[in-house]
């Protein structure tokens, strides 16, 4: 069928277009973001186009925000790969007359002109760290499955933890960081890696969707649910099984639809020129959104702690 | 024209005919290899097939072994007619194949390498290793090799007992007709006659022998009857006593052979290159040599003597541990080739396929690429009208015979390869020339044009080192003949020297050595040729 | 006289003194092609050269894209119009591609299995080396730049010295520094990439030029992709060097008895690539504004992709055979046809619908050309 | 002189055929009757006496040693010692590259065990052994292919697409251990057998074939992932995954199932005539199918062996269930392709063992585990994975050059 002929591939009724580019397409941390940024076009007129590349490669993403250009879209917004490498053609998409934004994860020296935040590092990073520590009483050695060496969001979490942890909990200790890539058999491979080389481990963080199921994994392959307990940034549904068995103590997490959403509601303002306010109440299932004019940001609001009680209440 | 002929010694003895072939055509794009070949071979004889290169030889076995599907034409053996290209119908048949190249895989051992795709099987499916190492055991005795090496990996071996544990491979199965291309080409006389005794044993078993070579003298001893093949027709079928060397020859070439006979006055002693107790461990030590200006110096030896050593260590491929070499009056250090060629040496090595030709490559990238600084501008932009115009120069001067310049040398023949690898060598008319087998695998016509090029080389005043295993040719080229044995010089003898002279010097001189038939017919062969 | 039916005995006896006109190289399986002078042989000869001629072919594929996505575009089948600005474009992610494609030839036409797996860990590390000049130590680009390349071919010597000198499978020695370099490039910058104010500025040297006429095209296509195709092509094409590569590549023994320095040329050709990396380094920092330590390996990594372009445009992994046109004519066939279904297809589509293309092209391109070669001859 | 020659003679020297003509020699003469022996103006005339003809060999069937000659040391003394120094046992397990691998990983192991308290702990050589499994699974089919000097590059395709198959069909279907390990072995062997054809019949250069096949199955297993990861996948396949159902005896099934099938290919590649003849294919292929060798048939059951075991190399990366995401395999093919090459295969084809394969999969992964237990920085990993190969290949290169140099 002919694809430029009004709607130009998208999906939504009228309105702008609002083109969202992930990291990488098929894992349902971006698919329920999808579905969130689709239930919000149709709710607030608006259209959605969601377009990601196979490996979260920042060139990869990089043509497709060009395809996205070309399409002449309204408002494009991308969770960069590579938050340095995203300024250049965010800049050639403000001069082309397209609003530029950040969602998921921010490109803090270019040009857009709000991100969309889920949470920030420390409220992610206290709510890791006190997950953990409640299961081991505030002490002990734990270490983190991390996945890319040089994610961005991933590495300021890192920090905050270990700011964190220090602070408020001077008998743990972060001893190892290792990195598995989005790979969760290796993520797995890893984590009995790190059990082995301290037997006095007590805990285990998996810092992305791959890892956080990978490490539960792990412990209970080990045999060492209930001595050794993990957490980590999952999706509910992958976390659930763990969730019910114990071995992992609870998954850290936003409303991902959510913020798909609000993507696309930020997207409708900035290209109809509206000021954000302070407090913006965007839909009913929306809490209250904070806006920070000075980092020019939106924030979802706190994380979702998810537990084996309210796991089922997401379908991602 | 002889189609007559073909025919008529085609129906001597259909009872005893073991494999028939008859209308074989085959075109290869652009070249029309054979035309229509009839073409049978007995029990009990060995039918040799002689033709300049190209000829169409090599395809011709090819179909008959089903290496190659035939565009026409048919192959019957005992009656039955083979599926063409398929080379298992023809091993079934009992058609066992030697290829010019030896066809052995390295990593194997020489007992797997003989049994390969027919191995001996223990309890229907493992190889029985036991049983093939006792057959191949008896087969390598046979061909004069040592049992033990069954086990020998078969890239451990040097070329020549590689080639003839390629022949073992070719007894190992029930074999009817047997099919040799160019055995003898990398074999020293020695291994020849031993190949001949077994040849006459599988003969008396009633085993049919197609047998190819270049070398007109082996067909005296081995032929019972010869076919002449040119530009892949049949252009006689005759019993081998009813043809001379002579007479062949001019049927392969197709006119008469001229008078060839080479008479040169010895050249002054004006020394281009020098050798003083040359050395390498292992192989060669001791030598003393010296090549005067405008000279043609033979080197013979048996496999093992070290004359290909020495050759090698003076092009500085394989350079030599002791012993000074002085080339134009300096005193050289011959590490490697680069000092060889500063110094004006230049070498054709002996193997053509693997050290000599880039076959994928044009005519003018093969001569070009030994000279690059000479063809280019300071060493670094290719002078491309000069190279075509050295590399057509040399096409018209030394007739190699190929569409032109831009011609990939893998589609020519073996003797007009080896001249583009001869080619490259004279293109900087060097003081000293190391020929290593000149003409190896080269057909009648392209030898005497080899040799005639070697020979005006020399009168234009290089010096020219021959080292071969071919004795007549050697009597024909060299004006001094230089005999090594075991890694020594064991003599030198003038022009004119016989052949039973050089082969005792060469074999060792305590006890003398009955000149072997082939000797004997060499001798007879030169006779003839040079009393028309 | 023989029955031959297959036109006239002179045709008959290729060997023969031919006089035809001089053919180029890689044409010699066309010498006999019948008629070749009435305009029927030409057409059949064009064809035949299409056929058998990677060059030709995948440049008529190219034409054929064009022409069939302007059809599409034409026709409202496209998301967006495929037109000459986004093709310029598209141009920008084609110029590393390329330019590690011509890494990838000078290697594997170097031979004994020459290939080159660490060419994506060394643009991490020789673009890390470059943002830390530029941004730590202040060096000026003009300074920092060919420190960069020198650093590249050092790196790329090391793996020359590992494979011509010792004597490891370019494979084995390649996979090994891969796994070095691009270890090293994430312990040295501490996994954090360097994106500092110097390194942004360095995006201009990547910015579009405004060309009368034509729309504005990426500038690394004139500064640095043309100069390193034109060089490599003259450098294979028209030097000494590159007879000595095509040389050692197509029988090493033979090269070495022809007083070719093999073992030098080879280490050549890796350094040559290791120089190429550090190019592509210095394009990718640029493009990108920050130096990454994963550049070259996150995701597919840039080895394979550089290494598909190449085998895509004719460079034989045995050696000795390969062309420069070849490699960018792959190169634009890839990024234009990635670059088209894009537009094509909704949604994450595309990204998945370009391994397809990219796969089936690769297959069917060289399958036709294989097949074609046996049929209408050639020297294999 | 050589030892085990029988006999009065030297038959190993060619002087022996030469002087075997002499007249009152032990050998069998033979009247070969030849028309050349009664010629005149002919060749045979000139070839002097018919004596010097039928001076012959013993006849085929008698395998009398040669009759005596001279005691010279001839050049085939040398080669008799070449033949003993150089002899191949068809026994011997490891050799060459092998043995420097595993002389490095006796020694790794030694430093590690004394260096760390956790090394040999059960738990952690379950971990490195279940994490070795399905490389060296994949490995052994490698082996197998790169022998024939092809190689498969799409490895990493074919382990996503058998991963999502078999994932979605005991997570979505509720299929059983059985029938997902059926379904996932003729899966992989369906996918290696179009690499295998298009080698063996559209004679495409192996690595233009599989880097084309890598990118379409590719794209077929994300087709089949519809956008998705598959995560809740139940254990079905537990008996080969990572966790307590995957042990017997503390030792994980996989890695039982990596070496029975590697004694079962070690086996086939040494014993079994096509086996051999996979090193004949890889050495010359044509020369090859000249000696009988069905090329074609060697070459597309390679690239269906390689698919089959990548099939269970699935099914052990799936194991314990869990989540099955889009990049599954990501980088296998490297993965797989390092471990063979460092067990001494040769890619240039002809020559090469599982055994290596298995001690190059394991040196890596003992690598990796290792810089965790040191607890060193975990992004030094690949540099001493780098360094480890250069040496292992180094030594063997160096081993290889003194035997030659002797
Ligand atoms: N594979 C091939 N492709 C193209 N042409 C070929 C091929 N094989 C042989 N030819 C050509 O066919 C002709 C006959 O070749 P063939 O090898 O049969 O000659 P020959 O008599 O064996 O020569 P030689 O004495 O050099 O071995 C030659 O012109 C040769 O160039
Ligand atoms: N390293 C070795 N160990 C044992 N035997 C060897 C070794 N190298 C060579 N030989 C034997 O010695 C012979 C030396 O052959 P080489 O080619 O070096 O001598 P040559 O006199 O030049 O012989 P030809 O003229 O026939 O080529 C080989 O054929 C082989 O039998
Ligand atoms: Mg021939
Ligand atoms: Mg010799």
């Amino acid at each position: 069928s002919k694809k430029n002929d009004g709607l130009g591939g998208s999906s939504g009724g009228d309105g702008p277009k609002v083109a969202f580019v992930p990291k990488v397409q098929g894992i349902p941390y971006f698919e329920a973001m999808n579905k969130g940024g689709k239930q919000a076009a149709k709710d607030l007129g608006a259209q959605w186009i969601y377009k990601g590349p196979t490996t979260a490669d920042p060139g990869a993403q990089t043509d497709i925000v060009k395809s996205l250009l070309q399409q002449r879209v309204d408002v494009l917004a991308v969770a960069p790969n590579d938050p340095d490498s995203m300024p250049p053609i965010l800049r050639d998409a403000k001069d082309q007359g397209v609003h530029p934004m950040t969602s998921d994860t921010d490109a803090p020296n270019s040009t857009r002109e709000v991100f969309v935040n889920q949470a920030t590092p420390k409220g992610i990073s206290k709510a890791l760290t006190d997950t953990l520590m409640k299961e081991t009483d505030g002490k002990g050695k734990y270490a983190i499955v991390s996945c890319g060496q040089t994610a961005e969001n991933l590495n300021s979490w890192i920090k905050e933890q270990k700011k964190y942890t220090a602070e408020k909990y001077p008998d743990a200790k972060i001893v190892d960081i290792v990195y598995a890539g989005e790979d969760e058999a290796k993520a797995v491979s890893m984590a009995k890696d790190l059990m082995n080389a301290h037997p006095d481990l007590k805990g285990l963080v998996g810092e992305c969707t791959t890892s956080a199921p990978g490490v539960a994994k792990a412990v209970r392959e080990a045999g060492k649910t209930g001595k050794i307990a993990t957490t980590g940034v999952g999706t509910p549904k992958s976390m659930k099984p763990y969730l019910e068995d114990g071995s992992s103590a609870g998954a850290v997490l936003w409303d991902v639809q959510a913020l798909g959403y609000l993507t696309v509601w930020a997207g409708k303002q900035v290209s109809e020129g509206k000021p954000f306010k302070r407090t913006n109440r965007v839909s009913d299932k929306l809490p209250a959104v904070k806006y920070f004019p000075e980092r020019k940001e939106l924030l979802l609001g706190e994380p979702l702690r998810i537990t084996k009680d309210n796991a089922d209440d997401y379908d991602y | 024209m002889t189609r007559a002929e073909t025919s008529q010694t085609s129906e001597i003895s259909e009872t005893a005919t073991l494999l028939v072939s008859r209308g074989v055509r085959k075109r290869y794009s652009g070249v029309q290899a054979l035309r229509g070949v009839d073409f049978d071979v007995h029990a009990g004889e060995v039918h040799a097939l002689v033709g300049e290169n190209g000829a169409g030889k090599s395809t011709l076995i090819k179909i008959v072994s089903g290496a190659e599907a035939a565009d026409a034409g048919t192959v019957d053996v005992g009656g039955r007619r083979l599926t063409p290209g398929d080379t298992n119908a023809a091993l079934a048949a009992g058609i066992a194949t030697v290829y010019q190249e030896p066809q052995l895989f390295g990593e194997l051992t020489v007992a797997e390498n003989i049994f390969l795709g027919r191995e001996l099987r223990r309890g229907g499916r493992l190889i029985d290793w036991g049983a093939q190492r006792a057959r191949v055991g008896a087969l390598l005795e046979r061909l004069g090799l040592d049992p033990v090496l069954a086990d020998v990996r078969a890239a451990d071996l040097p070329v020549a007992e590689q080639q003839l544990v390629s022949i073992a491979k070719a007894f190992a199965h029930d074999v009817r007709v047997l099919i040799l291309d160019e055995p003898s080409a990398i074999l020293t006389d020695q291994e020849v006659q031993t190949l001949f005794r077994v040849i006459d044993s599988v003969k008396a078993e009633g085993v049919g022998v197609i047998y190819i070579s270049h070398r007109l003298d082996e067909l005296v001893v081995v032929a019972d009857r010869v076919t002449v093949l040119r530009d892949g027709e049949v252009v006689a079928t005759r019993p081998a006593r009813e043809l001379t060397v002579r007479q062949t020859a001019e049927l392969m070439t197709g006119h008469a052979l001229e008078e060839r006979r080479v008479s040169r006055d010895a050249p002054a002693s004006d020394p281009v290159l020098e050798a003083r107790g040359l050395g390498a461990a292992g192989s060669f030590h001791d030598v003393d040599l010296v090549l005067n200006r405008g000279e043609v110096v033979g080197l013979y030896g048996l496999v093992g003597s070290g004359v290909n050593e020495v050759a090698r260590a003076l092009y500085g491929i394989d350079p030599a541990d002791t012993g000074t070499v002085t080339v134009g009056g300096r005193v050289r250090r011959l590490r490697g080739t680069r000092d060889a060629v500063r110094a004006g040496v230049a070498m054709l090595p002996a193997n053509r396929k693997v050290q000599g030709v880039f076959a994928s490559k044009s005519i003018g990238f093969n001569i070009s690429i030994g000279h690059l600084r000479l063809l280019s501008r300071f060493g670094v932009a290719m002078d491309r009208r000069r190279e075509k115009v050295v590399a057509a120069d040399f096409l018209r001067r030394i007739a190699i015979k190929a569409p032109g310049v831009h011609s990939l040398v893998g589609t020519l023949s073996g003797g007009n390869q080896q001249k583009v690898v001869l080619a490259r060598s004279l293109v900087e008319r060097p003081d000293v020339l190391v020929l290593e087998e000149p003409t190896q695998g080269v057909d009648v016509g392209a030898k005497d044009e080899i040799h005639d090029i070697v020979l005006s080389l020399a009168d234009q005043g290089s010096a020219v080192l021959v080292v071969s295993s071919d004795l007549a040719e050697l009597q024909r080229l060299a004006d001094r003949v230089l005999v090594m044995r075991e890694g020594r010089p064991a003599g030198e003898f003038p022009r004119g020297a016989s052949q039973a002279d050089l082969l005792s010097a060469a074999a060792g001189g305590d006890d003398e050595e009955a000149p072997t038939s082939l000797d004997e017919a060499r001798a007879a062969i030169t006779e003839e040729v040079n009393q028309p | 006289m023989t029955t031959s039916t297959h036109g006239t005995p002179a045709e008959e006896t290729g060997t023969g003194t031919g006089t035809g006109p001089e053919q180029g190289p890689g044409q010699g399986d066309l010498k006999d092609a019948p008629g070749r002078t009435s305009p029927g042989g030409r057409l059949r000869r064009a064809l035949t050269l299409l056929l058998t001629e990677r060059v030709v072919l995948l440049a008529a594929l190219l034409v054929v894209l064009l022409v069939w996505m302007k059809v599409l575009d034409t026709g409202g089948y496209l998301l967006a119009p495929y037109d000459l600005p986004y093709l310029a474009s598209a141009l920008e992610t084609m110029v590393p591609l390329c330019i590690l494609g011509l890494a990838e030839l000078l290697v594997m036409v170097s031979g004994r299995g020459g290939i080159d797996l660490s060419v994506g860990a060394m643009v991490s590390l020789t673009g890390m080396a470059f943002g830390y000049t530029v941004s730590e130590w202040g060096w000026s680009p003009l300074l920092a730049v060919p420190a960069t390349l020198a650093a590249g071919a050092l790196l790329g010597a090391v793996n020359g010295f590992l494979v011509a000198r010792l004597g490891f499978p370019a494979l084995i020695a390649t996979l090994a520094t891969y796994y070095a370099y691009s270890s090293i490039s994430l312990v040295a910058s501490g996994n954090r990439p360097v994106s500092t104010a110097p390194v942004r500025d360095l995006h201009s040297m990547t910015s579009r030029v405004s060309l009368p006429g034509l729309p504005d095209v990426p500038m690394q296509v004139f500064t640095f992709l043309l100069p390193c195709a034109v060089l490599v092509w003259l450098l294979v094409d028209r030097t000494t060097f590159g007879r000595k590569l095509y040389g050692v590549g197509t029988n090493d023994v033979a090269a070495r008895f022809a007083d070719v320095p093999v073992a030098s040329v080879r280490l050549r050709a890796f350094t040559l690539s290791g120089l190429l990396s550090a190019v592509v380094a210095v394009v990718t920092v640029g493009q990108f504004a920050s130096a990454r330590p994963d550049a070259g390996t996150v995701g597919n990594g840039m080895a394979l992709p550089a290494i598909t372009i190449a085998v895509l445009g004719g460079v034989a992994i045995t050696g000795g055979i390969g062309r420069v046109g070849g490699v960018v004519v792959a190169a634009l066939l890839v990024a234009w046809l990635n670059a088209g279904i894009l537009l094509a297809f909704e949604g994450s589509e595309g990204s998945r619908v370009q391994l397809l293309a990219l796969g089936v092209l690769l297959v069917c391109s060289a399958l036709l050309n294989s097949v074609t070669a046996r049929r209408l001859g050639g020297l294999r | 002189m050589t030892p085990t020659t029988a006999g009065p003679g030297e038959p190993g020297d060619p002087a022996t055929a030469a002087d075997s003509g002499a007249p009152g020699d032990t050998g069998t003469p033979v009247d070969t009757g030849t028309p050349a022996d009664t010629g005149a103006a002919s060749w045979a005339a000139t070839t002097g006496t018919a004596a010097s003809r039928t001076a012959t060999a013993p006849t085929v069937t008698a395998n009398t040693p040669a009759p005596p000659v001279r005691s010279r040391p001839g050049p085939f003394d040398r080669l008799g010692r070449l033949a003993h120094s150089k002899r191949l046992g068809p026994l011997r397990l490891v050799e060459g590259q092998e043995a420097v691998l595993a002389a490095l990983l006796v020694a790794l192991w030694l430093v590690l065990g004394l260096s760390t308290d956790t090394f040999f702990a059960a738990s952690n050589l379950q971990n490195i052994l279940f994490t070795v499994a399905p490389v060296a699974i994949a490995g052994i089919g490698m082996t197998a292919v790169i022998v024939t000097a092809g190689i498969d590059v799409s490895v990493g395709g074919t382990l996503a697409v058998v991963g999502v198959v078999v994932a979605r069909l005991v997570r979505d279907a509720g299929v059983g251990l059985i029938p997902a390990i059926a379904v996932a072995v003729v899966t992989g062997a369906a996918l290696g057998l179009v690499n295998g054809l298009l080698v063996a019949y559209g004679r495409l250069h192996p690595i233009i074939v599989t880097f084309g096949t890598l990118n379409v199955f590719r794209f077929v297993a994300l087709e089949i992932f519809d956008s998705k990861q598959i995560s809740g996948v139940p254990g079905t396949l537990g008996l080969l995954g990572g966790g307590e159902s995957g042990l017997s005896l503390g030792v994980p099934h996989a890695a039982v199932l990596a070496l029975v099938l590697a004694a079962g290919a070690w086996t086939y590649m040494r014993y079994v005539p096509t086996g051999r003849h996979l090193y004949a294919v890889g050495g010359d292929a044509v020369a090859a199918r000249l000696a009988g060798v069905r090329v074609e048939r060697r070459q597309i059951s390679v690239y269906v062996l390689v698919g089959l075991l990548v099939g269970l190399a699935a099914c052990v990366r799936i194991g314990s269930g869990g989540l099955v995401g889009q990049d599954i395999g990501t980088g296998f093919e490297l993965e797989v392709i390092a471990a063979v090459v460092i067990g001494g295969t040769s890619i240039l084809g002809g020559r090469g063992s599982v055994v290596g394969t298995l001690l190059g999969a394991l040196l890596v992964s003992t690598v990796t585990s290792a810089v965790t237990l040191l607890n060193w920085q975990n992004e030094l990993t690949q540099l001493f994975i780098g360094v480890f190969i250069v040496a292992a290949v180094g030594a063997d290169l160096l081993r290889e050059r003194r035997r030659r140099s002797l």
